[in-house]
C-alpha cells in the first residue's frame, strides 16, 4: 500500500511543525500556492510503520549475500555512521569559516593523502559526488590539459568494448567521440587492435585494472607507453580499487588520472542508489586542472584551495564541496584499515574469488575466462544452460533471490553472453560463500528437472517477476488519486 | 583483522582448493615489477574505540556557531524519525534497486518521492535524484538543449541572481558541449531579474531561459513574466526552486501561461542536515513530453507475473548502463538515502507542516531583518520580497564584521563582496524556523558592538571585549 | 541459526577490542579464568546481518497493530531516543555532582511535578524501575505507614480477582497475606463481599480504575470511604493511566498511593521486556516514605533527596536512580503532549475501544460486559465459539497473526472465560481498527467454514505454533555444544 | 494533534457509530464530582523542534566532564553496532514476547542470552534479566531463602566490602519478608573480607553468603575459601560479579569445589551507556537444580508442529501472571532492551574483546594509581589485588578535591568518606580503557596542583588559576 493510500485529508503529524500558521502576506498573492501541494497526510505512527516496513522489503548487505559484480557490496562499519552524525560535523555548514573547520578539514586533508598513496598519485581532489562524476572530472581534466597545449585535434576517448557504461557516457559529456577497443578472448585488451585506432585524434583511452571481465591487464605497461606515445593519456576507473588495495598502484602502472568510488572500496554505504563519492587523482602533469575545492595545510592550518588558488583548474562539480558526509565515512573507513587493513582488502576479496570461481567451476559451471585468475570478481557463463534447457542468466538471477541470495550483476559487460559477474567480497565468511555454491548447484539441478520452477522465479518475494516491458510502454510514474 | 572474516582454517582450505601456496600467488598475474611495497605514510589502523575518539575531538574542534548563513543550505528542524529509518540498513545498505523483486522497499519509497515532487512543483514527472542542485541545473540544461529542436544555438540565458556556485558548476559542465550561458543582468533597486534589460535578448536563438525562485539574494522572482517571455522567444524555461518554498510559492507547473518545462533544485531543505554541504540532493521534474530525455533513475509501477502491483526502474534506455555513450547523461550512483530520507520527512510534515515550516522562515526572516535594521547603518538593499534570506548593507566590512562574529562563535552571513561588488557591503543573512527570538537578539547585540568597534577603531585585530 | 552456529574458532570483529592484550599478573593465578568463555565468535558483520535478520522476525509497534490489553502499545516517538541519546545525557555518570547534573535533574525535577499534576497525588519519587518494583514500593510505604504508627495487626492486602498478577505478588513480596474480592456480573467490585472482608487486619486495598476488566469502577468513592473507615489504604495501579489521564485524577477517588507504568501511558518503548519506569505518587501521609532518591529544588538549585533527608524513607530500590533513560523518555513525552494532549490520550484511546468495541458487538461477537461503556479497553469472551466451533481464544489469537495483527491479552483477567482483552490505543487510524474488525469477522468465517485452518495457526510466520510444553518439560535454556 | 490520528470526518463517524454525541460523554461513568478540570500546571505542549531545543541545553548544561569514577557504573566502549541495531524499531517497540510465533527475534536472541552469561558465570541457568545488580542481589537473597531448606533462619551474611548501595537495596526489598543481612567486615590491609572474622560465624545458621568479586573497592575477594567455607557451614553463595571482569576472573561456577550457588551482578558493563544510572540490567544466573526458584523471564528452545526449531518463554509457572501470590518474585517488565544490546556487544567483542578491554582496564587503572600516588601524601589504602578501581588515601579532604578538580571539569572518583569513615581520607578511582595516557596525565598534574593548593591555603572557595 502507498503512503498516498493511508492519508487522509486533515490527518497530520503536528509535533513536526511550528505550532501556527505565520502570516504569508509578504508574499504577492500572485507569487503564491493556491492550493496546497498534494502530499500524503498520515499521523507520525503511519509514516514509521509505513517505511519500516518497506524497509523490509529490501536485500541489503546488513541482511543478505550480495555479490553483486562491479558494485563492491561489502560490509559498512557501523561505526561510520555514528562518527560522521556526530552533531559537531552535522550541524556544520558548508560556507562555516575555517576558524570553525579545522577539524573537519583535518579529515578531507588526511583522506586526499591516504588516496595519493594507495593510488600513486601526485595529487588527489575529493569533490566529485560519484564514480560518474570522477569520470566526468578525469576526462573534462584530460582535455583541459590538450586544451592548454594547443593540441585542438584530440577528439577520441578510447574505451574497452568491456567498460563500464559510464565510461562512454562521461567521455561523451566532455564533447568527446568514442571508441571501443575489443577485448581478446584471454580477457585482456587486443592491443594489436588498440595500436590500429591510436593516433593524433586519440585524446586518450578510458580503462580498469583489473579488466570488468575481472582479470589483471597484464600488458598495461605496454599499452600505457603505446598510448603515450600517440601523445594520449591513460583514465583509470578505479571502481576495481578494492581488487588491488595495496598491491598495485595506478600510478605506477603509467595511468594520467584516476577516479575512486569511494562508496564501493572505502565502504560507505550505497544507500539504495547513493550517495557515493567519486574523487579523481592525478599525476604531475594534470595536477593544475584539478577540481575545485580541494584541502591544503600550511603546517598549521587546513584551508580551502579555490578558484584564486587554482585558476587553472576545470572548476566546481557541486555547490559546495561534494558528499562531505561520504568522505567522512570513507575517512574513517580508511583509518581503521590503516596501512596493513588496506592489503587485507584486495588479499581476501581476490581469495574468496578465486575460491568461489574454482568450486562453481568444479561444480560444472563455466568461467568465462578460465585460464586466467579472478581479481575480486569474475564472470560465469551460462550460454551452455540457456541453450540446453532454455533458462537463462536472468532465470537463475531471480531463482538465487528465492534462496536470500541477491544475485550478482546480470549481462555485463556485454561483451560476454548470458553471464553473471560475481564479486563475493573480502567480508564473506567462507560459510557464506560455500552456500552460494551449493544453491547454485541446487538451481542448477532444478532447471533440468523442473526448469518452470527457475522460469517463474522469484516464489518467495514480495513480488513475483514483474514486468518490465509494461512498466515502460503504460508509464505510470506517479500516484494520481 | 578487522572486517575479515577468515580463520587460518577458511585460509588453508580455500588455498587448498584454489591450489596455491598462498594468497599472494593469486597475484602472481601483476607484473613483478608493479608489485607496490607497504603503505608506509598510511598510519597504522585505529580500532573503533580510536577512531570515535579521534572524530569526537575534530567534531567538537569546529565548535557550534550560531548559524545565520543559508546562501543554498539551510538549518532546518528534521523529525528524528526521519534518519532513524533512512539509516536501517535495509535502506542504508542496499544498491541501486537492480533487481525489482528484491528492492520494492527502496522503489515503492521512490516511487512515492516522485510522486511527491511532481505534487510539489506541478510538474508532471520527477527522476530519483541527481547529485545536488547545482549539478541538477547543469543537466536541466543539457536536456534543455537536446529537447529544444527550435534552437540551434546551443546558448542558454542565465540571471546574475542565480547562485553563483550554481553558475559555476553548469558552466564547468556544459563549456565541454560548447554550450554558453549568456548572464541578464539584475535591477539593482528590487534585487529581480531586469525585464527590460531581458527584453534585449528578445528575437535571439537560445536554447533556454533559467530561473531562479527564489533567487540567490532570497528575491522572489517575477516568474509568471519570464516563463512567459521565454515560451515567447522559443525558450524553454527552467525553474531552479526550493522545494520547501514551493509548499507556499506558485509551483513552477503553473508559472505563466503554460508552466515551466524543467525545474530542478536543491533537495536539502527536505530533510538533508547542513553537514558541511552534502550528501544533498538535486531535484529534477519535467514536463511529461520531455521524460525520454531525463538523466537519472525512474520508478515506474507495474504488475507482476500474477496481476500484483510492483515497481521497477523504468525508461532505462536513456540510462548509461544501456545506452551507453548515447545515454540522456553519464549518471549511475545518485543521492538515493538522501532521497530515501526526503521522502519520510516530507511524509511526516505533509504539505501543512511544509507549509508551516516555510511561513516561520519567512517570519523569521523578517524579524531578523527588523532586529539588524535597527541598528544604525544597517539597511536592506533589494526592495523585493524575499524567502529565506535577505540582504543587508553594513556600515563596515563584511569581511571583518563576519570574522569578529565569528570569533564570537557567531555565523553572521555570506559576505556578497566577493561576487556581487557592485553591492558594496552587502552580506546575505538568513534565519530560518530553528533561529529562536533569543538567537536574533544574540546576532543583534552582537552585531552592535562589533560595528560600533569597527567604527571606534577599525581593523583592530583583537577585538578585547 | 543461532550465532554460535555461525562461530568459529578464531574468527573476531577486532575493530572492537583494544588491539593488544595487556599483562594480566598483576592478578593471581588461582583467580583467573583458565579457559575463555564460550562466547560466539563472529565477524562484525556477521552479527550485524544476524540481529537485524532476527529482528525482522518480530512484530512491533513500528510494524504492526498491537492491540494487546492492559500494556497499552501506542507509538513511541522516536524524538524520545534521540533526545535521551544526547551525548551529554549518555557520558553522565550516576555519581556526577550536582554541580554537573543541573540539566538532568531539571528534567527529573519536571518529571516529578507533571505526574503529581496528572495523578492529583501530593509527591512522587521517581526511582522504581517498572509497574511491579512500583507496586513493591507503594505496598511496602503502606506498611511503613502502618508500622510507624504501631498498628502491626494489620496483615492483609485485598485484591480483586481481576488484578494483575504482579498485585498479589508485589504485595507478598512486601510480607502480607492476600484475599481476593470477587468482580461483580457488571464488572464492578462486588462491594458487599468487600465490605465482608474488610477490618483490622486489613493493611488496605490494590485497584486500578478503570480496572483490569475495561470498565470504570463506578462506586470508587464508596470503596474509598469503606477502606478508609476500616483503618486500610488505598492502592493504585497505574498501568491503566491512560483511560483516564486529565480526566478523572486517583488522588481525586481517594487513593493513598499510586505507581504508573510510564512504559505505558508515557510511551517510553517496551524493548521486548523492559526496561519501564514505574514511579509512585502518595498523598501527604504517605510522603516521608517515599523510595529515594528524589529530586528537590530550591528556586535556583536541583538537588538529591537520599537518606539524610528522608530519614523514613523505605529505602532505595536500585543502585543508583532507576531508570534515569526510561524518565528522560517520559519526560519528553510529557512535554511534548503538554496538558491538552494529555486529555487527547485518555479521550482518543477510549473513543477507540469505544468504536472497536461496538463494531465487533454488531459483527456477533460477545462483550463480557455489554452494557458498560469501555474504557481505553475492553473484553471479548469466546466462550460460545469456543464451545460450539472448537476455536478457541488461543487459536483466535495465533490466526490474528496470520493476518498481520499482534493478538490482544489472551485469558486475562481469569475470571472471564475464553476471553480477549483488546486495548487499540489512540495512535491507531481508524482504518487500522476496520481493518481489525474485517480480520476478526473473516476469523470467525474460518472458524465456521475451516476450523482446522484456525486451530493450526499461525500459517504465514517464522514458525508454526509452538510446543510449549515440550519447552517446559524437555528444558533446553542455553546453547551446548 | 501530535500522535492523534484523528480526522474529524473519523471521529463524527465513530461517535456515530457509539450512538454518542461527544467524546466527554464516552466518560460518563466517572461521578461528575470526580471529573478533573483542566491541567493547568503542566506547561503547554512543544513541538519536536522545542523539545529538542530544550534537550540540547539541558544536556549541554551538564558537560562532560572526564570521568575518572566507577563505583557500580563503567565507562567502556559500545560498538556503534550495538545501539544501531537494538533501537531498530522491532526489537524496540516490542512487547514482551507472550506469543511466541510473533516474537521469534527477541525470544532467539534472550536464549542467546542465556547461553552467553552462563559461559561467561560458568553456572548452569540464567534468566533474561532483573532491574539491575543491586535488584538481582534482592531476588538472588529471597531464592537463597526459600531454597536454602536446611536453613531456617532468614538471615544472610553480607561482606562489608559489597557495594554500600547494594546493602542498602537489598535491605529495603527484603526486609519485609523479616530477613535479616548480617555484616561481615574486612581485612584494613587487603581491602578483603576477613576470613578470620569470618569464621567466628561458623556453625550458626545463615541460608546464604554473598561473594562481592570483585569488591566495592575494586580489591579481589578469596573467592574459593569464601565458597567452601560457606558450603561447609550449610550456607548457599551468591556470587555478585561484574561480568566484564569474569572475561578473566575465574567464573563463579568454579569457586572453590562446587562452585556458587547462585550468581547475580550489574550488566550494564556489557553494553550500556553511563546514562545516569540507568536503564541497566540485572544478571542472575544458577545452578539447574535451583531453576524452579528464578524470578523473572527464561526462554526455551522448543519445536514447532512442523517439528522445526522455534522459542518460547517458559516456566512460565513461577511467574505472577500465572502463579500470582505464589510466583517466585512480583517482577513483570524487565530490561529486555539493554539486554538485547548486550547480546549484541558479546557477540561483537567475544570473548577475546572482553578479555582484551578487561586487561586494558586493569592496565589503565595500574597506570592511574602509578600517576596519582607519583604524588607527595597520595598512596594506595589496601594492598589486595584490583580489577576497574582503587582505593587511594589522599593527603586532603576527599569531598575539597574532588570538589576543586570538579570545577575543572574532572570527576576524580568517589569518597568513601560517608560509608567508610574508618577509612580516613580515601577515594575510590576507577580508569577504564577509554582513559588514555593524557587522560591521567591530566589527572595527575590537576591534582598535584588542587593539593598544592589546599595544603598552602586550604577550604579556599574558588581556586584561581
Ligand atoms: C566499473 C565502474 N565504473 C564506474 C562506475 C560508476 O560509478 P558511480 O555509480 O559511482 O557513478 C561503476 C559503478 O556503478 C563501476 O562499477
Ligand atoms: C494492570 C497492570 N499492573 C501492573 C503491571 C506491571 O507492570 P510492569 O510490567 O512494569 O512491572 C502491568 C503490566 O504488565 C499491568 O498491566
Amino acid at each position: 500500500m502507498l503512503i498516498y493510500e493511508q492519508s487522509r485529508p486533515g490527518r497530520h503529524a503536528p509535533a513536526q511543525a511550528p505550532q501556527e500558521m505565520a502570516d504569508l502576506s509578504a508574499i504577492p498573492e500572485s507569487l503564491r500556492r493556491e492550493q496546497s501541494a498534494k502530499l500524503p497526510e498520515v499521523s507520525e505512527m503511519q509514516a514509521v510503520r509505513h517505511y519500516t516496513r518497506l524497509s523490509q522489503k529490501n536485500f541489503s548487505i546488513d541482511t543478505h549475500f550480495y555479490p553483486l559484480g562491479s558494485c563492491t557490496m561489502k560490509y559498512n562499519p557501523r561505526a561510520g555512521n555514528s562518527l560522521a552524525s556526530l552533531p559537531g560535523l552535522l550541524a556544520r555548514h558548508p560556507h562555516a569559516p575555517e576558524t570553525h573547520s579545522q577539524g573537519f578539514l583535518a579529515c578531507l586533508f588526511d583522506l586526499q593523502e591516504i588516496l595519493k598513496q594507495v593510488t600513486g598519485m601526485h595529487a588527489v581532489s575529493l569533490t566529485p559526488a560519484a564514480g560518474a562524476q570522477g569520470e566526468f572530472a578525469g576526462v573534462a581534466m584530460i582535455r583541459a590539459y590538450h586544451d592548454a597545449r594547443g593540441d585542438a585535434q584530440r577528439t577520441e576517448i578510447l574505451v574497452p568494448d568491456a567498460a563500464h557504461g559510464t565510461n562512454p557516457a562521461s567521455a561523451v559529456m566532455c564533447g568527446y567521440a568514442v571508441r571501443e577497443i575489443p577485448t581478446g578472448s584471454d580477457g585482456d585488451i587486443d592491443v594489436d587492435a588498440l595500436k590500429q585506432v591510436l593516433g593524433p585524434q586519440t585524446a586518450g583511452i578510458m580503462l580498469t585494472n583489473p579488466s570488468t571481465v575481472g582479470v589483471f591487464e597484464r600488458r598495461i605497461e605496454e599499452i600505457a607507453q603505446l598510448v603515450h606515445a600517440a601523445g594520449g593519456l591513460l583514465y583509470y576507473d578505479g571502481a576495481n580499487l578494492n581488487a588491488i588495495l595495496g598491491k598495485v598502484r595506478p600510478g605506477d602502472m603509467g595511468f594520467d588520472v584516476i577516479h575512486m568510488n569511494l562508496h564501493k572500496t572505502f565502504s560507505t554505504p550505497h544507500g539504495g542508489g547513493g550517495p557515493g563519492a567519486g574523487p579523481v587523482g592525478v599525476s604531475q602533469r594534470l595536477e593544475p586542472y584539478l577540481p575545485i575545492p580541494m584541502v591544503d595545510f600550511d603546517g598549521h592550518d587546513y584551508r580551502w584551495l579555490t578558484e584564486d588558488d587554482r585558476p587553472h583548474s576545470i572548476g566546481r562539480l557541486s555547490a559546495f564541496a561534494g558528499n562531505a558526509g561520504v568522505l567522512i565515512r570513507a575517512y574513517i573507513y580508511a583509518r581503521m584499515l590503516g596501512r596493513d587493513g588496506m592489503h587485507r582488502v584486495s588479499e581476501f576479496s581476490t581469495l574468496n574469488a578465486n575460491y568461489l570461481l574454482k568450486r562453481l567451476m568444479e561444480a560444472g559451471f563455466d568461467a568465462a575466462y578460465p585460464e586466467r585468475r579472478a581479481s575480486h570478481e569474475f564472470i560465469l557463463t551460462l550460454k551452455r544452460q540457456a541453450k540446453e534447457l532454455g533458462v537463462n542468466t536472468m532465470d537463475f538471477a531471480k531463482r538465487l533471490l528465492d534462496y536470500g541470495v541477491h544475485a550478482p550483476t546480470t549481462y555485463f559487460p556485454l561483451l560476454v553472453p548470458e553471464c553473471l559477474l560475481i564479486e563475493p567480497t573480502e567480508t564473506e565468511a567462507k560459510e557464506e560463500l560455500d552456500r552460494f555454491i551449493e544453491v547454485m548447484q541446487i538451481i542448477q539441478q532444478e532447471a533440468q528437472t523442473d526448469p518452470e520452477q527457475v522460469k517463474q522465479a522469484p516464489h518467495s518475494l514480495p513480488v513475483k517477476r514483474l514486468d518490465d516491458v509494461r512498466a515502460a510502454r503504460e508509464l505510470d510514474l506517479t500516484w494520481v488519486k | 583483522m578487522p572486517f575479515i572474516p577468515h580463520t587460518e582454517e577458511d585460509i588453508r582450505e580455500m588455498l587448498a582448493v584454489i591450489g596455491v601456496d598462498s594468497i599472494d600467488e593469486l597475484f602472481d598475474e601483476i607484473p613483478p615489477g608493479l608489485r607496490c611495497g607497504t603503505l608506509d605514510k598510511i598510519p597504522e589502523g585505529l580500532s573503533e574505540m580510536e577512531i570515535s575518539r579521534l572524530m569526537q575531538a575534530r567534531a567538537k574542534e569546529d565548535g557550534q556557531p550560531l548559524c545565520f548563513i543559508g546562501a543554498g543550505a539551510y538549518d532546518h528542524h528534521i523529525p528524528a524519525a526521519v534518519w532513524q529509518l533512512a539509516t536501517r540498513g535495509e535502506f542504508y545498505t542496499a544498491y541501486t534497486p537492480y533487481q525489482a523483486e528484491a528492492s520494492q522497499g527502496t522503489l515503492q519509497l521512490l516511487y512515492e518521492f516522485q510522486s511527491m515532487m511532481t505534487a510539489l512543483t506541478g510538474m508532471d514527472v520527477s527522476n530519483t535524484s541527481l547529485y545536488d542542485g547545482a549539478s541538477a541545473l547543469a543537466e536541466a540544461v543539457l536536456m534543455a538543449v537536446r529537447a529544444n529542436r527550435k534552437s540551434k544555438s546551443k546558448r542558454i540565458l542565465v540571471p546574475r541572481t542565480l547562485h553563483p556556485s550554481y553558475r559555476k558548476v553548469v558552466d564547468a559542465i556544459v563549456r565541454n558541449q560548447q554550450i554558453e550561458l549568456v548572464e541578464v543582468p539584475y535591477d539593482q533597486v528590487s534585487g529581480r531579474t531586469n525585464l527590460v534589460e531581458l527584453d534585449g535578448f528578445s528575437g535571439e536563438d537560445f536554447a533556454a531561459l533559467v530561473i531562479p525562485q527564489p533567487n540567490f539574494f532570497g528575491v522572489l522572482e517575477p516568474v509568471d513574466e519570464l516563463t512567459d517571455w521565454a515560451h515567447a522567444n522559443g525558450m524553454l524555461t527552467i525553474g531552479v526552486v526550493n522545494p520547501l518554498a514551493l509548499a507556499i510559492l506558485k509551483p513552477p507547473g503553473e508559472w505563466g501561461v503554460d508552466g515551466a518545462d524543467i525545474c530542478c533544485g536543491e533537495g536539502q531543505p527536505l530533510g538533508a542536515p547542513l553537514a558541511s554541504g552534502g550528501p544533498y540532493f538535486g531535484i529534477l521534474c519535467s514536463t511529461q513530453k520531455l521524460v525520454r530525455q531525463m538523466p537519472g533513475r525512474i520508478i515506474g509501477r507495474t504488475l507482476d507475473l500474477d496481476g500484483k502491483t510492483g515497481y521497477a526502474l523504468t525508461l532505462q534506455a536513456r540510462e548509461q548502463h544501456i545506452r551507453r555513450s548515447k545515454a540522456t547523461s553519464n549518471i549511475c550512483t545518485n543521492q538515493g538515502l538522501v532521497v530515501t530520507a526526503a521522502t519520510i520527512h516530507m511524509a511526516l510534515l505533509g504539505a501543512q507542516g511544509l507549509e508551516r515550516t516555510a511561513a516561520a522562515c519567512l517570519a523569521s526572516t523578517q524579524k531578523l531583518t527588523e532586529a539588524l535594521t535597527s541598528l544604525q547603518g544597517v539597511e536592506p538593499v533589494f526592495e523585493g520580497a524575499v524567502f529565506h534570506e535577505k540582504v543587508l548593507r553594513l556600515p563596515i566590512s563584511p569581511k571583518d564584521a563576519l570574522k569578529l562574529l565569528a570569533a564570537h562563535n557567531l555565523l553572521g552571513g555570506y559576505d556578497l563582496g566577493g561576487e556581487y561588488p557592485e553591492l558594496g557591503n552587502a552580506v546575505l543573512v538568513c534565519a530560518t524556523e530553528l533561529r529562536t527570538d533569543d538567537d536574533i537578539e544574540t546576532y543583534r547585540s552582537k552585531l552592535e558592538r562589533v560595528i560600533q568597534t569597527q567604527i571606534q577603531t577599525p581593523c583592530q585585530l583583537k577585538p578585547d571585549w
